[in-house]
């Protein structure tokens, strides 16, 4: 167990996106991360539902998908290993935008978002850097989607 | 004990759309009414206020048939109120660019209208199918029209090339050059259609015409003359209006021209060859003498037999008017500044018939008031009168056979109206 | 486009119109009787008094929607076609008739009709399109020929036809015409105007008039400009927008905007 | 009787660029619902001209028109041309819809094709958007016919739908191959697709190359080549080392009708594939 | 009796002209060249001396052509006008092939290179030789079109100097005219004066010397070269505009967004004028035009112009919607791209482009705009609408 957890707590600290962060957030949030499996198809968040986590992806990867009563599901975007998946529970109300799936065996650390936030409020100069990090995930998101919304490949 | 209604869908103040109706009652024929209901264009309407110089281009819209013969008819009108009279080559020019379209048009008329029905065919097409030398024939000979029309007017349909005073650009010598051998080739075919056409079988009618045609001094009419009649009338084109009115009928958003004293009268080949016989072009002359063409031709079938003899006049004319051909040095009469303005009518013969335009001018150029009236109106109450004999000859029949000999008699009398006779629809009213 | 049966059948209706439009299909001299050949004719009434129900294969319409009977009857054409081609100025753009979308049509049949309530037609004059689909449009008053030709020949063999969207100037300069603008000072609409006419008007030494309507991207301001310049009135250039094609986007801002000026 | 003429004409040679060759369709693969592949053999004679990967042929469907088309298939395979066509106009739809036996015309090959001899001894990337992958595909081709010469071999594509893939069969062989990585992304996908899902340009930043010895062939829409070059700058590749195939509407494939004209390029001339360095200013002006 | 004349120059006296054209009808050639035509000097077939545009001038200004009449008599009074010799070396719609197809055979035939006559032509400016100069790179430097080389190496060129220039010329800072220097067969120079009314000739190819020698010379005197040195002055001092050929290139390539693009779009009616008056501008597109029948068809090329919306267009979309990106591309290539894929500029300095312009644009105003203001900030605003 108590190996798992310095594993887990390495797997935190060298993924890409909170690698270089300052080691006492680090630490701060370490507390509030676990790590969860799911299988191929699994359902991994669900739009609509609480959106309680900030997701790391470790292996495999994350279908994110739109689905709406009266029309196919979509997958608008996949997400990987170093990848991030939402930024639901920063903001009220917390809720997921997104089916997320597994589309292989996928492996990911999750960060409670109830402490992450308190975190982030307690070290302001941190929580900075956090949004220097965040944002841009955010914005390349946009602009993928921009780029889909042209439908480069339809003429 | 019946009444039956014959009703006929298609023809315009301009061709189009028209339809005919007659009601039967006690096998007497009560109404004959030749309805055109091609929607109306307002062509009068929208001709105030335009320059004068916009009249040939404008009213030659009104059909895309005989564009040439609205162009000449405006010309001619608009030239009186200009106080220029256009002579020489130019004028011939307009005669030859006239006999293009008189070619393309009886053409049209003989083989792709009229001919099927005398071979008993629906069209052309089918005719072709089975006597393919013959339609080709007809369409060498349109097409030699044509040619002359695009050569002199840019184009065949709406030349662009006649303005007030003459033409725009006149053809090159080498231009005219090119002319010759088909307008040769189509006098030859000309002169085998008349033959041809003789030899059809035609119903035994006998009509009483009153016959309104132009009269020039030494010409065939086609641009100019006196408005002659069988009855002896005898004007000079300004008092057209005194003798003829036109007169709207509620079934007709074509306007119907009457003589005033006489009744309904008749317009195209057969008045123009029954008053103008001694005027025709040497071998027309003597192709109707071999023909026996009677004089005048009072049996409206035969129409076909006088198109075709004045295909061979337009030929004839064409040909000496290409082979006599030197380029002027102007290519039109200019009209004089300021412009004097007035009024001015003019009429010319159209292929189908005598074409009436009057106008009034401002000083400045623009136009007041228009007044056109085509062949088409002038010979809608007389055609309602053929078919009106037709009936009452053939009472007895079915109604399929006589919608079928009613759009005959239509046909017999007018290609613009052939257009919409196809569109008959015969509504039988038997009581 | 969909695929054509072996024996497509070809229809040609009228609306308000001079036949100018179809008569060029008789006037195809040349290729008539190959054409019948490779199409069966099912409803020309200038043409044939056989007539054929539909649905056809290639629907050549010409004119434009002047009353309330052919606003119905050209829907039921377009039920009834696979393939809708327009054909002409009328067709295209209302045609002259549409002169009287900037006038009283009351006003015009008083000048026409001494009894005008005989006549029923619309205050408009539209073109096909604002009725139903259309599937293409040939411009002209009349139609050029050639494109006609290349139309149907573009349908039978299931490919787009080659109509240019360019301006006159590119096919009076391949001809070989002087730019009698230029050359003359003449009011010429040729920049302005769409190809396919064959820039006949130039070749026979005065403007082009239009009959073709607005070119792809018809630029038409400097064009009014430049011909005030030469001593064109602003009533010339009113009537001149305001004739074949009077009512098409562009040169309907063209003469309403010389309209304003001039009041 | 006229005297000579000074110096009457030289009579030239023969030849003209002016003469579609004949080929016979002799296989015809529908790749997706508007893209087909067909295969082209001499009507006479058993060979066809060499190309270089990258070049284009004019086809040529008689009664209908002529189109510049890359060429898709393999360099050595000296009997066949091989052209993805998708229908996107008059000469490309009958083109993609040609039949078995039908006769075609083609003129070419014409242009300039993609500098492979500089990707030896470096890593090769290949980033592909839709149908920019015919024109790539006769390099990879020619590099796993000689892969020792490379290093690693990558390659993206992106296409807008699962449904929009072409060479759907031969993509997973190759993606099954130990010696190329193969990627593909679509623009979207339903819930059949296990694949990646995103834009081509995700994909850099997980290509395995080495920046600064790398040479990338990108061929695509320009906006996709755009985000593409500016990702691998970003990865330290060099941008004299990235290569784009642009395409324009070409009417004759020589350099004489002026349609292809980009900057100071007559692409069917000097491209199609032309280094990234010497288009990326103007890749970045409106309507050029 | 005058001195004879040597193997490569003499003077013919105007009264001889008539007999430059004899020999040439004589030897075979159909002689094109000036003569006056829908009220203007178009190059045409030319039968006999009486056929070129004796007694005529010309009047040009920035969308202005007047032909008037002069008294003088001279033969070669007059600028280049509407035409150029492009429509003969590469015709406006000429036929590349045709095809017969019959089951699955597919015939092809090439369309027709050679008219039945050498050309000769008549009249040919200084700047329209370095056209033609131009044309050889476009038509013969890469892929050789077979129409254009035929014709082009089997035309006989006669040139003829400049003896009057027009406010639309700007051939000397092309450096391409006015005097006549090169690229000739065989050259005029008309001269007027008291010393009579007479034409320098000059030989400077062997087809040239064979047709000098047919020709009734004498040789040149002082009095010939003084009038030719004094046109030559007057002729170079009535030209007004300038291009700076040599700057062009980068001017362009730094103002690529530069706002007068989008002043000179407002303008310009798209009517591709100026670049079917242009002796250099090689544009074309082609067409199938298939038989009815279906069995036969043919495949034109015809003068395209980077001005139609239609030019630019990719799949279903024009690049190229604006007019301004239009006149950007067009004058970005003739001035400044033309360089890069030709190493020449494309333009020549003949002044077409601004006589026929409906509305006057003036390349060599719209280059010095570019010039006299470059923008502060790069606009962005290229696909604005007008």
């Amino acid at each position: 167990m108590k190996e798992d957890r310095r594993e887990l707590a390495r797997e935190l600290r060298t993924h890409p996106f909170l690698q270089g962060l300052d080691p006492g957030f680090l630490d701060a949030i370490e507390g509030a991360t676990q790590e969860r499996e799911f299988e191929t198809g699994d359902p991994v968040v669900r739009e609509g539902e609480p959106a309680g986590e900030l997701i790391l992806v470790l292996q495999g990867k994350i279908g994110l998908e739109l689905v709406a009563p009266d029309r196919p599901r979509l997958s608008l975007l996949t997400v990987g290993p170093g990848e991030i998946v939402g930024w639901s529970w920063l903001l009220p109300p917390r809720i997921w935008q997104v089916d997320g799936r597994a589309l292989k065996a996928t492996r990911v650390l999750t960060i409670e978002g109830n402490a992450l936030r308190k975190v982030l409020e307690d070290r302001p100069k941190d929580a900075y850097q956090f949004m220097l990090r965040l944002v841009p995930v955010i914005s390349r998101r946009l602009h993928i989607a921009r780029i889909q919304v042209m439908d480069i490949h339809a003429v | 004990m019946t009444e039956r209604t014959v009703a006929v869908n298609y023809v315009a103040r301009v061709e189009g759309e028209g339809a005919l109706r007659v009601r039967i009652e006690q096998q007497r024929v009560r109404e004959v009414e030749l309805r055109i209901f091609e929607p109306p264009r307002f062509f009068e309407a929208f001709l105030r206020g335009r320059a004068y110089t916009e009249a040939p281009d404008i009213t030659a819209r009104i059909c895309g048939i005989c564009p040439v013969a609205y162009q000449m008819s405006a010309a001619h009108a608009l030239e009186r109120i200009a106080g220029i009279e256009v002579s020489g080559t130019v004028r011939a020019l307009r005669r030859l660019l006239y006999a293009g379209e008189w070619i393309e048009s009886h053409a049209l008329h003989i083989y792709l209208l009229h001919l099927p029905d005398f071979l008993g065919f629906p069209d052309a097409v089918h005719l072709a199918e089975r006597h393919p030398e013959i339609v080709k024939q007809g369409l060498e000979l349109k097409r030699a029209g044509n040619q002359v029309m695009e050569t002199l007017g840019g184009r065949a349909i709406h030349p662009i090339n006649v303005r007030i005073g003459g033409f725009y650009r006149c053809p090159t010598s080498e231009e005219m050059r090119t002319l010759r051998s088909p307008l040769e080739r189509a006098l030859a075919q000309a002169e085998a259609t008349a033959r041809f056409v003789a030899t059809l079988t035609f119903p035994q009618v006998q009509e009483d015409y009153q016959f309104v045609a132009l009269r020039h001094p030494e010409e065939y009419p086609m641009n100019q003359g006196r408005v002659v009649s069988s009855s002896g009338l005898d004007l000079p084109v300004e008092r057209f209006e005194e003798a003829f009115q036109e007169q709207q009928v509620p079934w007709s958003n074509a306007l119907q021209s009457r003589s005033k004293e006489g009744g309904t009268y008749l317009v195209g080949p057969l008045a123009r060859f029954a008053l103008n016989r001694d005027r025709l072009t040497p071998r027309a002359a003597e192709l109707a003498k071999e023909l026996k063409v009677p004089s005048p031709v009072l049996n409206p079938f035969q129409a076909i037999l006088v198109r075709a003899l004045e295909v061979v006049v337009a030929c004839e004319e064409a040909l000496r008017i290409v082979r006599d051909y030197r380029e002027p040095s102007e290519p039109f009469v200019p009209a004089p500044t300021p412009f004097p303005g007035g009024v001015g009518q003019a009429a010319t013969e159209a292929p189908r018939g005598l074409l009436y335009h009057r106008y009034e001018v401002g000083q400045d150029g623009l136009i007041r008031e228009a007044k056109i009236v085509p062949p088409t109106a002038q010979n809608q109450a007389r055609i309602e009168e053929d078919v009106r004999h037709l009936v009452e000859r053939s009472v007895e029949a079915e109604d399929a056979q006589l919608q079928d000999a009613c759009e005959r008699a239509i046909r017999n009398h007018d290609p613009c109206i052939s257009c919409a006779t196809h569109f008959l629809r015969l509504d039988l009213q038997r009581n | 486009m969909p695929a054509l049966g072996p024996n497509p059948r070809l229809a040609v209706f009228k609306f308000a119109s001079c036949d100018g439009c179809q008569l060029t299909l008789l006037d195809c001299e040349d290729e008539l009787l190959t054409l019948t050949r490779r199409v069966e004719i099912a409803d020309f009434r200038e043409a044939s008094s056989q007539v054929i129900e539909g649905p056809y294969d290639l629907t050549l319409v010409e004119g434009s929607v002047t009353t309330e009977e052919d606003r119905h009857r050209v829907q039921e054409i377009r039920a009834e076609s696979r393939f809708l081609v327009t054909i002409g100025a009328c067709a295209t753009s209302g045609g002259i008739q549409a002169l009287r979308n900037f006038a009283d049509v009351e006003e015009f049949s008083r000048v026409v009709y001494a009894s005008p309530q005989y006549i029923r037609t619309l205050a408009t004059s539209t073109p096909i399109r604002d009725h139903v689909s259309v599937d293409l449009e040939l411009r002209g008053c009349p139609i050029s020929k050639h494109q006609l030709l290349e139309t149907i020949s573009a349908v039978l063999t299931r490919r787009t036809p080659d109509l240019p969207t360019d301006s006159v100037c590119i096919e009076c300069k391949r001809r070989g015409n002087v730019c009698v603008l230029v050359a003359r000072g003449a009011t010429c609409l040729g920049p302005v105007t769409q190809a396919g006419c064959g820039a006949i008007c130039p070749a026979f030494h005065r403007g082009c008039y239009g009959c073709f309507g607005p070119q792809g991207t018809p630029n038409v301001p400097p064009l009014t400009h430049r011909l005030h310049e030469l001593g064109a009135s602003r009533g010339e250039l009113l009537r001149v927008f305001r004739t074949f094609n009077a009512a098409a986007p562009a040169f309907r801002q063209a003469s309403e905007s010389e309209e304003r000026a001039k009041t | 009787m006229p005297s000579e003429p000074f110096g009457a004409p030289v009579p030239q040679e023969s030849g003209t660029p002016w003469a579609p060759v004949p080929y016979r369709v002799s296989e015809r693969t529908q790749e997706t619902a508007d893209t087909a592949t067909i295969e082209l053999e001499p009507l006479e004679g058993t060979r066809r001209p060499d190309f270089l990967p990258g070049q284009f042929n004019m086809l040529y469907a008689p009664n209908i028109g002529e189109a510049a088309i890359s060429i898709a298939g393999s360099p050595s395979d000296l009997r066949r041309w091989v052209h993805t066509v998708r229908s996107a106009g008059k000469t490309t739809d009958a083109l993609a819809q040609v039949r078995v036996g039908d006769v075609l015309g083609v003129r070419g090959p014409y242009g300039k094709g993609w500098p492979l001899h500089e990707a030896e001894g470096k890593d090769l990337l290949l980033v592909v958007g839709g149908l920019g992958l015919p024109p790539l595909r006769p390099v990879l081709y020619e590099v796993l016919s000689h892969r020792d010469r490379f290093r690693r071999v990558e390659i993206a594509y992106g296409a807008r739908t699962p449904k929009d893939l072409v060479y759907y069969e031969e993509i997973q062989r190759w993606r099954g191959r130990d010696d190329l990585r193969f990627q593909v992304t679509v623009d979207r996908a339903g819930t059949e697709w296990y694949g990646d899902v995103g834009i081509v340009t995700q994909r850099i930043p997980d290509m395995r190359f080495e920046g600064s010895s790398t040479v990338a062939f990108l061929c695509g829409p320009e906006i996709m080549m755009k985000g593409t070059a500016r990702a691998l700058q970003e990865r330290g590749v060099l941008t004299s080392r990235i290569y784009v195939s642009m395409e324009r509407n070409m009417k004759c494939g020589i350099g004489q009708c002026g349609h292809c004209q980009f900057g100071p390029y007559l692409l069917c001339r000097d491209g199609p594939v032309l280094p990234y360095a010497s288009v990326e200013r103007f890749l970045a002006l409106r309507e050029f | 009796m005058s001195p004879a004349p040597s193997d490569t120059a003499g003077v013919l006296e105007r009264k001889d002209l008539g007999r430059l054209l004899e020999v040439l009808n004589g030897a075979g050639y159909r002689v094109v060249g000036p003569r006056v035509r829908d009220g203007a000097i178009v190059y045409d077939e030319l039968r006999t001396e009486e056929d070129l545009p004796i007694g005529w001038r010309d009047r040009q200004e920035a969308g202005t052509y007047r032909l008037e009449r002069s008294e003088d008599g001279r033969v070669f009074d007059f600028n280049v006008g509407p035409h150029s010799w492009k429509k003969y070396l590469f015709p406006p719609h000429h036929l590349l092939w045709s095809t017969r197809q019959e089951g699955n055979r597919l015939q092809v035939a090439p369309g027709p290179t050679l008219e039945d006559k050498p050309l000769a032509f008549l009249g040919v400016r200084a700047c329209e030789l370095a056209a033609l100069q131009i044309s050889d790179r476009v038509f013969q430097g890469g892929v050789v079109d077979p129409t254009y080389s035929q014709r082009r190496s089997s035309a006989l060129i006669i040139a003829v100097e400049c003896s009057t220039s027009a406010p639309t010329c700007f051939c000397p800072s092309m450096r391409t005219g006015p005097e006549v220097t090169q690229g000739f067969d065989l050259s005029l120079r008309e001269l007027l004066s008291p010393w009579g009314h007479r034409f320098l000739v000059e030989a400077a190819t062997d087809r040239g010397r064979a047709l000098l020698r047919q020709l009734p010379l004498r040789a040149g005197t002082e009095e010939d070269q003084g009038d030719l040195g004094a046109q030559r002055a007057r002729v170079r001092a009535g030209i007004q505009r300038s291009l700076p050929v040599d700057e062009a290139h980068d001017l362009l390539q730094e103002n690529l967004e530069h706002p007068r693009w989008e002043t000179v779009g407002r303008r310009c009616l798209a009517c591709t004028n100026c670049t079917m008056a242009c002796p250099t501008c090689f544009c074309s597109t082609t067409e199938e035009v298939p038989s009815l029948s279906g069995e036969t068809s043919e495949h034109f090329r015809r003068w395209d112009s980077c001005f139609n919306l239609a030019f630019s267009q990719l799949h279903t979309i024009s690049v190229r919607s604006s007019i301004a990106s239009r006149y950007r591309q067009w004058l970005n290539h003739k001035l400044g791209t033309w360089w890069d894929q030709f190493g020449t500029s494309g333009c020549v300095g003949c002044g077409r482009c601004i006589t026929w312009c409906p509305v006057g644009i003036d390349l060599t105003e719209e280059l010095a705009a570019l010039r006299a203001k470059a923008p502060s900030t790069p606009t962005t605003a290229q696909g604005a609408k007008a």
